[in-house]
C-alpha cells in the first residue's frame, strides 16, 4: 500500500477523531467522560504531530496529557453539581452567540488557511527533531527555559497559596460568610 | 515488521508474563505461608481459574458507566501490549523501535492512572470510587520519579530508543552506573502495577476496591492487564538497568528472559512480603524523599559521565 | 510494512480489541441479565442510600496542582537528556539550575503542609 | 496531509473550543474550551513549523511553550475555582458577578 | 463431550471463590478456612461463586444477608456449615454440612461447586423481590422522579447533598452503612459513616436489634472457665491462640495473606511451651514490618480515654499495667507480670498481642497442672470477662469517636487492631440494640 495514502487514511482519521471528541466534550452529561473526550481530543492532535514529523512533541503531549485530563476529571468533579451527569443537563448561557462566535471563527480561520500562501519548506525528515530542540534548549533560548521554569515555580507558589486552606496567613475562608442558600432551577432544553 | 506478526509476538508475550505472574505469584504465596509443596496447583490453577471466570455471569451495578467499565481493562491491557511492544528483544529485534519509544513507553505508564480511574469510577458505587480517587493521589505521585528513574538511563545513550539505550550498556549496565535507579524504579513500578504493597486502589481495605464490583470476565479481563503491566515494566527494567540482551554465553534473548524474570520475582514476591502503605506517607515520601533522590541519581550519574 | 510507532498503535489497538471480546465472550456463556436487587452495589449488606457518584472530595488537590506544574519539566528534560553528553558541563549546569528553581517549590509545598490532607 | 487541510482541522479545534469558552457557565467547562482553544492553536503551530518553515527548531520551542502555557493555565485556573468555590460557594460564572461586591 | 462440559470439568478443579459469613461461634472456623488451598475466600460476593453460612446468622440481619445473596453473581449458590447451631439461616441453603470437620466442609463446598459448574444444581434465584429501590420512572422531565439538575431520584436513589467539611470546601457528603458482612469487620458489625472523599466526617454504630441465642458466647474455655474450673494450660494455649488469630486478620487487612496462612497455621497447632515458635513469627513479622508503617500513629487512643471502657491488650498497649491475671494467686505463683507497650496505636496493640501470646504459651507450659479457679477473676484475650460484662460492650463505643477525621485504609487498620469479637458483637444485638457511650 502505498505509505502517503496510509498517512493521509491516518490523519483524517485522527483529525475526525479529534474534532468530534473535541465538540463531545461540551455535549455529555458526565464530566468524567467530558474530560476524558478532550483527553481523547488532544490525543488525536498528538497523533497528529507525530505524522508530521514532530515525534518527540507529539508522544510527549499525549503523555503530559494524561496527568492534565486526570487532574482535570478530579477538579471538574468537585466542582460541578451533578457531576456524573445522573440528571440529564445543560448549563450554558448565550449559546446563539456561543455558536455563533464558534461559525465564524471557524469561517474566518479557514479562509486565512486557504487563501494565504504559506511558504511550502517541509522539515527535512533525516534531522533529529529532537536533538535539535535539546540544543535549541540549551543554546538560543535559554532564556526561555530559565523563564519557564520561573514561571512554573510562581505557579506553584501561586496555586499553593490560592488551593490550600491552610498557609502561613491562616485559613483562606475566614472571615468571608456563606451566600445565603438560594435554589435556582436551570433551564433544560 | 509485518503487523500480524507485531501483534502475535505482543500476544504470545503477554500470554507468557500474565502466566508467568500468576505462578511466580503461587510459589511466593506458598512458600511464605510454609505450605505444602503440591506443585501441581501452582502450575494449573491459573488456567483454571480463567476458565472459572469465563463461566461467571458479570456483574453489573444499577446505572453504571457500561463503556467506562468496558473500555478500562481494554485500555490497561493496550497499554501493557504497547509498553512491552517497545522493549527490544536482542539487538536488532523489537516489535516497534521508535526513535521516542522511551516516552512511548512512559505514556503507557501514565496512561494506566486513567484505566484504573476509569474502572473505579464506572461501576458507581462507593469502594470502587475510593479506590479510583486513591489511585490518583498515587499515581500523580509516582509519575514523576518513574519517568525521572528512567531517564537518567537515556544519558548515556544520548537517545530515546529504548534499542539505542540498551546498545550503550555494553561496557557496564545501567545499574552498575545508576546503583539508585533501579530500586526506585523498582518501587515505582510496583505502584504503577498497584500490585502487593502498593495495591491501594484495589486494597483489602476496600474488600478489592476498584474491581470490588467485578466478577466473571471483568474481573479476568483487570488481572490479567495488570498481570500484564507488571510484565512490561519488568521486561523494561531488563532493558534499561539491566543491559537486555548483553551477557556472556547464551544469546541474547535468552538473557533478556532471564532479567526479566529476576524482576518479575522482585516484584511479584513482594505482595507476599510487605504490608500495604498508607497512601498519606506514600504520596509525602514521594514527592520529598523520592522525587530529590531521583535527581541526585540523574544528576551524578550525569556527572560521572562527562 | 509498518513503521514502529504505527506498530505500537497497531498492538495497542489490537490488545484493546481482544480485552473487549475477551470481557464480551462471557456473556454467551455464562448469559446476561439481572433483577434490581442483584445490581445494587455492595456494601456490606445494606443498600446504599444515595449514588456514589457525587461531589467526591478529593483531598489531594493541591498536590495535583503541584504536579500540572512539576510534570513540564519532563518535557524539557527529554531534549536536555538527548544531548547532554554532547554538551557537557553547560548542560548539567542549565538543567541543574531548572531543576533548583522547580524543587524550591516542591520545598515550599512540603513546608506548607499541601502534600498532606487528612 | 497538506497544510491547508491541517490548518483547516485547527481552526475547527479553536472553533469548538471558542463556542465552550463561551457557552459554558462552569468554570471547569469554561476552562475545557480554553483548553481547546490552545489544542487547536498547538496543532496550527506544529503544522506550520513542519511544512512551511522547514523545521526550524524555534518553533518547536515555542510549542513546548505552548504545553506549560496550558499547565499554567490549568494550575493557576483550578486554584482559583477551588478558592472561589471556598470563599463564595459559587461554582458557575453568573453566582460570582451576582456577588460581586 | 462439548466444549461447554470440559470446560466445567476444568473449571471445577480452580480454587472455589467463595464468600464466608461468621455467624455465632463460627468465627474461628471460617478465619481457618483461609489455609485451604481448594478454597479462594474472596471479599465480596461478586468475586464469589458460594455464600457460606457458617453456625447461626442471627435473624435480625435476614434482609441484609438476602441483599448478600443477590449480590452474588450467578451461577451461584449457599451452603449452610452447621457447627452445632440449630436455627435455621434466614435464606434458603439448598447444602448442608453438619460435620464441623474442616476438610469434609472443603470436599463439600467443592462438590457443590462442581454440581452448580455441570447444571446439575441450579443456581438460586433471587431472595428479594424485582424492584428499584425508589420509584422513579415518569417522573421529571427526564422520568428521573424530580425536576432541575440536581433533584429527584435518577435511577432509584438520590444523589449525595453538600456538607461543611474541615478543609472548608462544601463537597458532598455520602452517607453509607458499612456492615453487616463487611469482609473486615466483625459480622454484625454496622457502622453508619459520613464520608467526604475518602475520610470519615462522622461515624455511629448501627447495630440492628434481633434475637440472637446466646449460646455461641459460652463454647470458649473462656467462656467455661466463667462457671467451672478450667486448666490454666488450656486458657493460656487459648489466649494465644486468639491472639494468633487476631494478628491474622490484621495481616489479612494489610494484604499479607499468605503470611496470615502461615500464622493461622499456628494457631493451630501451638501447644504449651511452644512460645519459640512465636519468637520466630516475631522476627518474620519485624522483618516484613508490618508492625512498621502501615500501623503506627494509626488509631491512636490517648490513655485517659481508655479509662473504664476498654480492658486487656488494648490498655495495656497504652502502658497501663492492668490485668485481672495479676490479682489471681494461681498466675502470682507462676510469676506472671503483665506486659505493657507504650504508643496506644495499632502497631502497639498488635505487638502487645504478639508479646502476650508468646508469654500465654511459657506460662501454659509452666502451668501444668493447675485450674483456674471461678471466683477468681478472669482475663479473656480481649479483656476483662464476667457474666454479662462482654470486652466488646466497652470497646464498642470507643469506635465513633476513633474513626472520625481518619482515611478509610486507617479506619479500616484501627477496627481491625481493636479486635472485636464476632460472637459478642452479635450478642449484644440481643443484649443492648443500643450500646450507650460511656
Amino acid at each position: 500500500m502505498n505509505r502517503s495514502l496510509v498517512v493521509d487514511v491516518l490523519f483524517w482519521c485522527f483529525a475526525a477523531g479529534s474534532v468530534v471528541t473535541g465538540f463531545l466534550v461540551f455535549r455529555t452529561d458526565s464530566m468524567v467522560r467530558a474530560a476524558f473526550w478532550l483527553l481523547a481530543s488532544f490525543v488525536g492532535v498528538g497523533a497528529i504531530l507525530v505524522l508530521l514529523a514532530a515525534e518527540f512533541l507529539g508522544v510527549v503531549l499525549i503523555l503530559m496529557m494524561a496527568g492534565e485530563m486526570l487532574i482535570m476529571a478530579v477538579v471538574m468533579v468537585m466542582f460541578m453539581m451533578n457531576p456524573a451527569g445522573l440528571n440529564p443537563m445543560f448549563m450554558v448561557h448565550q449559546h446563539r452567540f456561543a455558536v455563533a462566535a464558534g461559525v465564524v471563527s471557524f469561517a474566518g480561520l479557514s479562509v486565512v488557511a486557504l487563501t494565504v500562501d504559506f511558504p511550502d519548506q517541509p522539515v527535512d525528515p533525516s534531522v533529529d527533531a529532537t536533538a535539535e530542540l535539546g540544543f535549541e534548549l540549551l543554546g538560543d533560548s535559554m532564556l526561555v527555559f530559565q523563564t519557564a521554569g520561573v514561571a512554573l515555580l510562581a505557579t506553584m507558589v501561586g496555586a499553593i497559596a490560592l488551593a490550600s486552606r491552610n498557609g502561613r496567613f491562616g485559613t483562606a475562608d475566614e472571615g468571608s460568610h456563606e451566600p445565603p442558600l438560594e435554589i435556582e432551577e436551570l433551564e433544560s432544553p | 515488521m509485518a503487523p500480524g506478526v507485531a501483534v502475535v509476538s505482543v500476544a504470545v508475550a503477554m500470554a507468557i508474563g500474565v502466566y508467568a505472574v500468576a505462578v511466580i505469584d503461587g510459589i511466593a504465596g506458598r512458600l511464605v505461608a510454609g505450605a505444602g509443596r503440591r506443585g501441581v496447583g501452582v502450575v494449573l490453577d491459573p488456567p483454571r481459574t480463567v476458565v472459572l471466570l469465563l463461566m461467571q455471569r458479570r456483574h453489573r451495578t444499577e446505572r453504571a458507566d457500561a463503556q467506562g467499565w468496558a473500555l478500562a481493562p481494554a485500555l490497561l491491557g493496550g497499554l501493557a501490549a504497547t509498553g512491552l511492544a517497545v522493549v527490544p528483544v536482542d539487538r536488532g529485534t523489537a516489535v516497534a523501535d521508535p526513535g521516542t519509544g522511551f516516552v512511548v513507553f512512559a505514556t503507557a505508564i501514565a496512561f494506566v492512572m486513567i484505566a484504573v480511574f476509569l474502572h473505579g469510577w464506572s461501576p458507581n458505587s462507593l469502594f470502587p470510587l475510593i479506590g479510583a480517587y486513591r489511585y490518583g493521589a498515587q499515581a500523580l505521585s509516582l509519575q514523576i520519579p518513574f519517568l525521572l528513574a528512567m531517564l537518567a538511563t537515556a544519558l548515556p545513550a544520548e537517545s530515546l530508543a529504548v534499542m539505542d539505550i540498551v546498545e550503550a550498556q555494553g561496557d557496564v549496565w545501567n545499574v552498575v552506573r545508576q546503583p539508585l535507579g533501579l530500586p526506585i524504579y523498582l518501587m515505582v513500578g510496583v505502584g504503577v502495577g498497584f500490585w502487593g504493597p502498593l495495591n491501594l486502589p484495589d486494597g483489602a481495605d476496600l474488600v478489592g476496591g476498584t474491581s470490588a464490583e467485578d466478577a466473571g470476565t471483568d474481573r479476568l479481563a483487570w488481572e490479567v492487564a495488570r498481570a500484564a503491566m507488571l510484565f512490561a515494566i519488568a521486561a523494561m527494567g531488563a532493558a534499561v538497568f539491566l543491559g537486555g540482551w548483553w551477557g556472556p554465553l547464551l544469546p541474547g534473548p535468552v538473557w533478556m528472559a532471564l532479567k526479566t524474570l529476576c524482576l518479575l520475582v522482585v516484584m511479584v514476591a513482594s505482595r507476599h512480603l510487605l504490608a500495604r502503605v498508607r497512601i498519606e506517607p506514600f504520596v509525602v515520601a514521594c514527592w520529598a524523599v523520592f522525587i530529590p533522590l531521583a535527581l541526585v541519581n540523574i544528576f551524578v550519574s550525569g556527572a560521572l559521565l562527562l | 510494512m509498518l513503521s514502529p510507532l504505527a506498530a505500537a498503535l497497531a498492538v495497542f489497538v489490537c490488545a484493546a480489541i481482544a480485552m473487549v471480546a475477551l470481557r464480551s465472550a462471557s456473556d454467551a456463556i455464562a448469559g446476561v441479565g439481572e433483577t434490581a436487587p442483584e445490581r445494587v452495589p455492595f456494601l456490606g449488606g445494606h443498600s446504599p442510600e444515595v449514588h456514589a457518584w457525587s461531589r467526591f472530595h478529593a483531598r489531594y488537590y493541591v498536590m495535583a496542582l503541584l504536579f500540572l506544574a512539576f510534570d513540564m519539566e519532563m518535557v524539557f528534560m527529554y531534549p536536555w537528556a538527548v544531548v547532554f553528553v554532547r554538551e557537557g558541563g553547560i548542560a548539567l549546569a542549565e538543567m541543574g539550575m531548572f531543576i533548583t528553581i522547580l524543587l524550591v517549590g516542591v520545598l515550599y509545598a512540603w513546608r506548607e503542609r499541601a502534600l498532606r490532607w487528612a | 496531509m497538506t497544510l491547508e487541510a491541517l490548518l483547516v482541522v485547527a481552526a475547527a479545534l479553536f472553533a469548538v473550543g471558542l463556542y465552550g469558552a463561551i457557552s459554558q457557565q462552569s468554570f471547569v467547562m469554561l476552562m475545557m474550551g480554553l483548553e481547546l482553544m490552545i489544542n487547536g492553536a498547538l496543532l496550527a503551530l506544529i503544522a506550520l513549523w513542519a511544512l512551511s518553515t522547514g523545521g526550524n527548531p524555534q518553533g518547536q520551542m515555542l510549542a513546548i511553550v505552548f504545553m506549560t502555557v496550558m499547565a499554567i493555565e490549568m494550575a493557576l485556573g483550578f486554584a482559583l475555582i477551588t478558592n472561589v468555590y471556598r470563599v463564595r460557594r459559587a461554582d458557575i460564572t453568573e453566582k460570582l458577578r451576582k456577588l460581586k461586591g | 463431550m462439548g466444549l461447554s462440559a470440559v470446560a466445567s470439568r476444568v473449571a471445577t478443579r480452580a480454587p472455589v471463590p467463595v464468600f464466608p459469613v461468621a455467624g455465632l461461634g463460627a468465627r474461628a472456623a471460617v478465619d481457618d478456612l483461609l489455609v485451604e488451598t481448594r478454597l479462594r475466600i474472596v471479599d465480596t460476593p461478586a468475586a464469589a461463586n458460594v455464600l457460606l453460612l457458617a453456625g447461626d446468622v442471627p435473624s435480625g440481619l435476614a434482609a441484609e444477608l438476602a441483599r448478600l445473596h443477590d449480590g452474588m453473581s450467578r451461577p451461584r449458590t449457599s451452603l449452610w456449615w452447621t457447627l452445632g447451631a440449630s436455627v435455621r439461616p434466614a435464606i434458603r441453603c439448598p447444602t448442608e454440612v453438619r460435620d464441623p470437620d474442616p476438610s469434609i466442609l472443603v470436599d463439600a463446598v467443592v462438590d457443590v461447586h462442581r454440581r452448580l459448574l455441570t447444571g446439575e444444581l441450579a443456581s438460586s434465584y433471587p431472595q428479594l423481590p424485582d424492584e428499584d429501590a425508589a420509584p422513579w420512572r415518569g417522573i421529571g422531565p427526564y422520568g428521573q422522579g424530580g425536576t432541575g439538575m440536581t433533584g429527584g431520584v435518577p435511577y432509584g436513589r438520590p444523589m449525595a447533598e453538600v456538607a461543611p467539611d474541615r478543609d472548608g470546601l462544601r463537597l458532598d457528603q455520602l452517607t453509607v452503612r458499612i456492615g453487616p458482612f463487611f469482609a473486615r469487620f466483625p459480622t454484625g458489625l454496622v457502622l453508619e459513616l459520613r464520608l467526604q472523599g475518602d475520610v470519615v466526617q462522622e461515624a455511629q454504630l448501627a447495630l440492628p436489634a434481633g434475637d440472637v441465642p446466646m449460646s455461641g458466647v459460652a463454647t470458649t474455655p473462656f467462656g467455661d472457665a466463667l462457671g467451672v474450673p478450667v486448666r490454666v494450660s488450656v486458657l493460656e494455649v487459648e489466649r494465644a491462640r486468639s491472639h494468633l488469630r487476631s494478628i491474622a486478620s490484621a495481616l489479612v487487612a494489610h494484604q499479607l495473606g499468605s503470611l496470615a496462612q502461615r500464622v493461622l497455621r499456628l494457631a493451630g497447632k501451638v501447644r504449651p511451651g511452644d512460645d519459640h515458635e512465636i519468637e520466630r513469627l516475631h522476627r518474620v513479622l519485624r522483618r516484613s514490618q508490618v508492625l512498621g508503617w502501615a500501623t503506627t500513629g494509626v488509631g491512636h487512643i490517648a490513655p485517659e480515654r481508655l479509662e473504664g471502657t476498654a480492658s486487656g491488650p488494648i490498655l495495656r498497649a497504652s502502658g497501663v499495667a492492668r490485668d485481672e491475671r495479676a490479682d489471681d494467686p494461681v498466675y502470682g505463683g507462676l510469676g506472671f507480670e503483665p506486659i505493657v507497650h507504650e504508643g496506644s496505636d495499632a502497631r502497639a496493640r498488635l505487638a502487645q498481642r504478639l508479646a502476650e501470646a508468646r508469654q500465654a504459651l511459657e506460662l501454659a507450659g509452666r502451668a501444668g497442672e493447675l485450674d483456674h479457679d471461678p471466683e477468681s477473676p478472669l482475663e479473656s484475650p480481649r479483656g476483662r470477662l464476667a457474666a454479662g460484662d462482654l470486652p466488646a460492650r466497652r470497646v464498642l463505643p470507643l469506635i465513633p469517636s476513633l474513626l472520625e477525621g481518619m482515611e478509610w485504609g486507617d479506619a479500616v487498620s484501627t477496627v481491625v487492631s481493636l479486635d472485636l469479637d464476632t460472637d459478642e458483637v452479635l450478642a449484644l444485638h440481643a443484649t443492648d440494640p443500643k450500646v450507650s457511650v460511656p
